[in-house]
């Protein structure tokens, strides 16, 4: 039994409990600026999981992005609309049966599916690969996005070994796509019409 | 240290090793952190007073005031912790911890002399600013949760400014980073030794414009003067720190101080050779760890020296401006990060990226190269 | 199963998954606040989020093929970066139903009309 | 004057929120005092300021109709604590007027040096506050660090530092102690240099001017139709300085004495050639001006506290008798405005012939130029409140009295 | 322009309205009646001669003698003064309206005045303070209210029959 690994499932252990019980206060609480915080933790503890996972740079970005930036849109939003009937908006409790029922049933399924991942994963779990170490996989992926995939070099195509596989084109639809929502997402906060502009005062005139 | 610890005990027991040196390395960088904060306290008091004619605290420990820091904080301290009425209790309290856990948890990344880092990071520029950036929620939810609007909107002045304060920050890393190339600090500042001009800064002239800018942003993005509006107290009283009174007030405070530091070390990695002297004295001296360890940790204890200077120069230069300049005002502050910072950022990532095609050794090489 | 002495594998990351999955989802059904839903979309993406890099990642696998587990990273990356987006999107359609209702409960959004 | 009114930029409003009503006050850093602003502001854009004020209020004028003339004196001194010289000047000369009573000439430069030194020392607090209030704090502690030198003149002089109570109806309260006038000179001097530090870190200071110009402008029809006087009405461009053209009884204090009315007036400034000049981006009647008025009344004020210094010195012996408490005033009314630090304060008795007023009234000038602040504030950013209040210059004991 | 000139054109417009003069008071002053106020300051600001452009200052002053034992030679009445001046010819003016003490005589019930606060801005706060402090009501005002007294302050202090109150809000008065 290799002590790194040991560590390395308390984390993850601390990281998962950390995910899940916040998620689970973003379900329960009904304010929705606490809501907010607990989800800050939960995606938070789920940045921790990737890093865990060996997967640092999608554990950074998702600190950065979400966040640092998705999670302070949200609560921005939460702040600009935050009146008090709807900072503690109460849900029915058919609402909630409705939701559980839902909620169960599909956690059931996924439950499931989760704990059969060994099997048709078709690999069993050997303990003698576990020394496998995370490596950087940052330069990898910044390749791969431009169209270059260092980790599969034993392209057949001779096309796909110097630039056209990967992940180039979804990038560069990302890119547009992310440019159109942010101008749409411009778009459509603004305010339709300007507060009413002050007119300059009319003063009586005192011509001298 | 893990290792060498394990060799003193039996082989059941490595997890005791591991907890001792991680307990060891958050002590050490929470000493770090704290004693930053406390030089900090009483250099702002001190050249505050110097810049405005005064004295500055002479009576604390001695003649310089030394011990004003301690004393600010053990009157913090003794301060009534106070919980407005209408404040939300549960995050009203937390706010502060999450503001100083964020500024704190950079110090895992920054390292502090070549290999001399909690946390050796392969995206260690990403992991800093991203966790710098957080700090940000601490903020808007303190000024939440204090219940009161002068917070609220210096919370949402927070949200505001240091959201898009990331954005020209990022690119401005982003270029040494690809002068470099390599987003480990301890690479980049490795990278940089020699002489003052093997610094990022004077690789090509980009690298040179753009520190100005990252200098902007990072003061902008700390909340210092003159970009400190979301605790402008003339405008806002205080701000989100509007409610908050004795230690949460100086946790607040502390985590101030402490992300001032950590973008000053990230700014003095990426552009002023980090731990790197401007003349080569450790390896002239050999200080390595090629000749001796302890040679090798003599040379670490050097650099550390080199980047807390360069770090307090970045304080002092805050500082400076702080008790120098009036404050912007929220348009403006939006102003220069939207149509200054960003094109301007831009505009450096360009040049330095066709720099790099066009004279992939920088400056000094062209130079050679040139006379060669 | 002691989860203390035996190495995490993908399994277990499905497991967050799905309980992230999961809340998102009763997030998004229960809550009447537009923003609450939001935060349940946001829940559903991570957990679908843990689930690629789960798979991805030759660490947690713990086979040595040559695969650095990029496409579950990349996965991982675009959906973070939709995510973004569709929040901005998503908060700004709240924001201007708050502005013509001036509310944001969802239940009363049950028009087309701005 | 026939300028036109140039709005400041219009602030575009993005994300619509909702309103929110704040109070700013009446205790918060940049109010000058226990002011209550009501702000009804949208996000960050002021749409609507209500000032409410009284919280000072100490009935000086109902107590002054309890008291001797010569009484009510320390009251004055409580208005504007800033410029007490110039309030007891100001009543010491109504009721001078009401009693056609003159003062011996060494009295009267005496005054004028007293009356222009406390000019400085207040435009300094003004001058310090306006930094302070848009956020520089160290100009401040310069600005405390002369007016402290002009406050140990005047502890010199009569005993008070803020509460002088020198300038007495009849003349003064005492003349200056030897080795005052050496001591005023070493202090004009050592100022000069002062003042170009303090345009270096204020009137040409970029942020500054982009906080400050443009913000808060005040045509010069609507600043006269508010009753706004002193350097607020000056920064309009209006060239009203009561020095000149006020009271005969007030004006012919300032008889021989050379100066020029700080305005702008035909584009240009009296003294723009030494000073920093006039930004592109500053709108005549903008808080920028009304600051830099200011500014430049320093040095005016200075020329004359140097005009006032050798004049003095020429005079005979004897500054006047102060009037005696029991002194009856004829029947009758007087209303006499003086050209305090702030802008113009006025004082009213009514005297039914007994020694103790029948009734007293005091113009404030910080009241009327506080009054036009709903009108320049209408719009701005809350951030451009504190600009706009630091350059009215506002006194709260003044204003409530 | 003269005091005797001004008055002249004064009375030429208004005739019996400009109800009193004094030219030898060492403030000339006219006394005008109450409805005709607000007319009379339009003409004043707008007569291309006269150019009253600045309004310096409104008081009240109350006249009522509360010594029994001392003998006036006038009946209790209550003046509002308004000191004008004109920063195009330089010339200044006092107008005084005489009132009742009380509107028909009925106490509690102020003496009323019309705005001239549309005429000068800056009434608008003066008269606020006259009505605040001396109990003049002030007809057609945008926003009379309470200016340095406490909103919910009774009595008007500068009345000479004005009694402190003995407590305020469980502050002592007296």
């Amino acid at each position: 039994m290799s002590v790194a690994i040991q560590w390395h499932s308390l984390f993850f252990l601390l990281m998962a409990l950390a995910a899940c019980g916040a998620a689970l206060a973003v379900v329960l609480s009904a304010n929705v600026v606490r809501m907010a915080f607990w989800l800050v933790v939960s995606l938070g503890a789920v940045a921790g999981l990737f890093f865990l996972a060996g997967a640092d740079l999608v554990g950074t970005l998702q600190l950065m992005v979400y966040v640092g930036g998705t999670l302070v849109l949200l609560v921005f939003g939460v702040m600009l609309t935050a009146r008090q009937p709807f900072v503690d908006m109460r849900t029915a409790p058919t609402q909630w049966l409705v939701a559980a029922l839902v909620g169960a049933s599909l956690l059931a399924v996924l439950w499931q599916a989760a704990l059969s991942v060994d099997r048709w994963a078709g690999r069993g779990q050997t303990l003698a690969d576990r020394q496998a170490q995370a490596e950087p996989t940052a330069a990898p992926l910044g390749l791969a996005l431009v169209g270059v995939r260092v980790d599969k070099p034993d392209q057949a195509d001779p096309r796909l070994r110097d630039g056209m596989a990967g992940y180039l084109l979804p990038f560069e639809v990302i890119s547009v796509h992310l440019v159109v929502v942010l101008i749409g997402a411009a778009h459509l906060a603004r305010a339709k019409r300007r507060p009413t502009s002050p007119e300059p005062p009319q003063t009586p005139r005192t011509p001298e | 240290m893990a290792e060498y610890l394990k060799t003193f005990l039996p082989e059941s027991y490595a997890w005791l090793a591991y907890t001792a040196a991680a307990a060891v390395h958050v002590a050490l960088l929470f000493v770090l952190a704290m004693m930053i904060v406390a030089v900090s306290n009483w250099a702002e008091r001190k050249i505050a007073g110097r810049l405005q004619d005064r004295l500055g605290p002479t009576r604390v420990g001695g003649r310089f005031g030394w011990l004003q820091s301690v004393a600010d904080g053990l009157k913090l301290l003794t301060k009534e912790d106070l919980v407005p009425a209408g404040a939300d209790r549960f995050l009203f309290r937390l706010a502060p911890y999450l503001c100083f856990c964020a500024s704190f948890s950079v110090y895992l990344a920054l390292p502090m002399a070549s290999g001399w880092v909690a946390q050796p990071m392969n995206v260690a520029v990403f992991f800093v600013l991203a966790v710098a950036g957080l700090e940000v929620l601490g903020v808007i939810l303190a000024g939440y949760a204090s219940g009161s609007k002068w917070s609220l909107f210096g919370g949402m002045r927070e949200a505001a400014q240091v959201v898009s304060y990331e954005v020209p920050l990022a690119l401005c890393a982003a270029i040494p980073v690809m002068v470099a190339g390599t987003m480990d600090l301890v690479e980049i500042g490795n990278r940089q030794a020699g002489g003052f001009w093997q610094w990022q800064i004077f690789h090509d002239p980009f690298t040179f414009l753009t520190f100005f800018v990252f200098l902007t942003c990072a003061v902008a993005s700390v909340n210092r003067a003159p970009f400190d509006l979301a605790e402008a107290e003339s405008e806002l009283v205080a701000g989100f720190m509007t409610e908050y009174s004795g230690f949460r007030w100086s946790v607040f405070f502390m985590a101030e101080y402490a992300s001032m530091f950590a973008v000053s070390v990230l700014g003095a990695i990426l552009f002023f050779g980090g731990w790197n002297g401007p003349l080569p004295v450790a390896s002239l001296l050999g200080l390595t760890c090629e000749n001796h360890p302890l040679a090798g940790y003599l040379g670490g204890l050097l650099g550390l020296c080199n980047l807390l200077v360069k770090g307090y120069l970045g304080i002092i230069f805050m500082m400076w401006l702080r008790w120098t300049l009036p404050r912007l005002r929220i348009d403006q502050v939006m102003t220069v990060c939207l149509k200054y910072c960003i094109p301007l950022a831009a505009a450096m990532l360009l040049g330095a990226m066709l720099w790099c095609y066009a004279l992939p050794g920088g400056l000094w090489a062209a130079v050679e190269n040139f006379g060669g | 199963m002691n989860l203390l002495t035996q190495p995490v594998g993908p399994m277990h990351y499905l497991l967050v998954g799905a309980v992230l999955f999961v809340c998102g989802v009763i997030c998004m059904t229960a809550k009447r606040n537009a923003l609450g839903v939001l935060m349940g979309i946001e829940l559903v993406l991570n957990g679908a989020t843990l689930n690629f890099v789960a798979f991805g990642s030759r660490f947690l696998r713990g086979d040595s093929a040559s695969s650095l587990g990029l496409d579950g990273q990349l996965m991982a990356l675009f959906v973070i970066v939709l995510a973004a987006a569709e929040a901005a999107v998503a908060l700004a359609i709240a924001l201007n139903f708050y502005h013509t209702h001036a509310t944001i409960d969802v239940d009363d959004a049950s028009e087309l009309k701005g | 004057m026939g300028l036109e009114r140039v709005d400041p930029e219009p602030v575009e409003c993005d994300v619509r929120t909702d309103e929110i009503l704040v109070n700013m006050g009446p205790q918060h850093p940049s109010t000058h005092g226990v002011l209550r602003l009501v702000l009804r502001t949208d996000g960050e854009v002021v749409l609507e300021v209500t000032p409410h004020v009284g919280y000072l209020h100490r009935c000086a004028e109902k107590i002054g109709e309890n008291l001797a003339a010569r009484q009510w004196i320390p009251y004055t001194d409580r208005m504007d604590y800033l410029a007490g010289m110039n309030m007891n000047l100001g009543w010491a000369l109504t009721v001078e007027k009401l009693l056609k009573l003159e003062v011996p000439e060494r009295a009267r430069h005496l005054r004028v040096l007293i009356v222009e030194l406390n000019r400085i020392a207040s435009h300094l607090m003004a001058a310090g506050s306006f930094g302070l209030d848009l956020g520089s704090f160290t100009p401040f502690m310069y600005c405390f660090r002369e007016r402290e030198k002009i406050l140990d003149l005047f502890e010199l002089a009569c005993g008070a530092r803020l509460t002088y109570s020198y300038i007495t109806v009849g003349g003064l309260m005492a003349d200056l102690p030897p080795g005052w006038l050496p001591k005023c000179e070493a202090f004009l001097k050592d100022f000069e240099p002062v003042i170009d530090e303090l345009h270096a870190v204020l009137t040409s200071n970029a942020i500054l001017i982009r906080r400050s110009a443009a913000v808060g402008v005040l045509s010069p029809e609507m600043a006269i139709d508010y009753g706004c006087t002193g350097p607020v009405l000056r920064g309009s461009g209006v060239a009203w300085d009561l020095r000149r053209h006020g009271d005969p009884w007030y004006t012919r204090m300032y008889d021989g004495y050379r100066f020029e009315v700080i305005a702008q007036t035909a584009g240009h400034y009296p003294q723009d050639r030494k000073y920093p000049p006039v930004p592109a981006v500053a709108v005549l009647g903008d808080s920028w001006h009304r600051f830099y008025v200011r500014m430049l009344e320093v040095v005016q004020s200075m020329g004359l506290v140097r005009q006032a210094l050798e004049r003095y010195g020429r005079c005979p012996a004897g500054i006047g008798e102060p009037l005696r408490l029991t002194q009856k005033l004829p029947k009758g009314e007087v209303y006499l405005e003086t050209e305090a630090t702030k802008g113009q304060m006025g004082f009213m008795v009514v005297s039914d012939g007994s020694a103790i007023p029948w009734r007293v009234r005091a113009r404030s000038s910080s009241f009327c130029n506080l009054s036009v602040l709903p009108e320049l504030c209408r719009g701005c950013l809350i951030g451009d409140i504190p600009a706009i209040l630091g350059s009215l210059d506002i006194v709260l004991g003044e204003i409530d009295r | 322009m003269e005091f005797a000139a001004i008055l002249a054109k004064l009375t030429g417009q208004f005739g019996p309205r400009i109800t009193g003069s004094n030219a030898e008071a060492i403030d000339p002053w006219a006394e005008v009646a109450p409805e005709a106020l607000a007319e009379v300051c339009g003409f004043l600001r707008d007569e291309p001669e006269l150019r009253f452009n600045f309004l310096h200052c409104i008081s009240g002053v109350d006249y009522l003698h509360t010594d029994p034992k001392k003998k006036v030679d006038w009946q209790p009445h209550l003046e509002v003064m308004y000191h004008l001046s004109s920063m195009v010819h330089g010339h200044r003016l006092v107008l005084k309206v005489v009132l009742p003490r009380w509107r028909d005589n009925v106490q509690g019930q102020l003496p009323e005045v019309p705005t001239v606060s549309g005429v000068w801005k800056t009434a608008n706060w003066h008269e606020r303070e006259v009505y605040d402090l001396s109990g003049v009501f002030f007809r057609g005002h945008p926003d009379l209210r309470r200016i340095l007294c406490p909103e919910d302050w009774a009595g008007h202090p500068l009345r000479k029959d004005y009694v402190m109150p003995l407590e305020y809000h469980g502050i002592r008065g007296r």
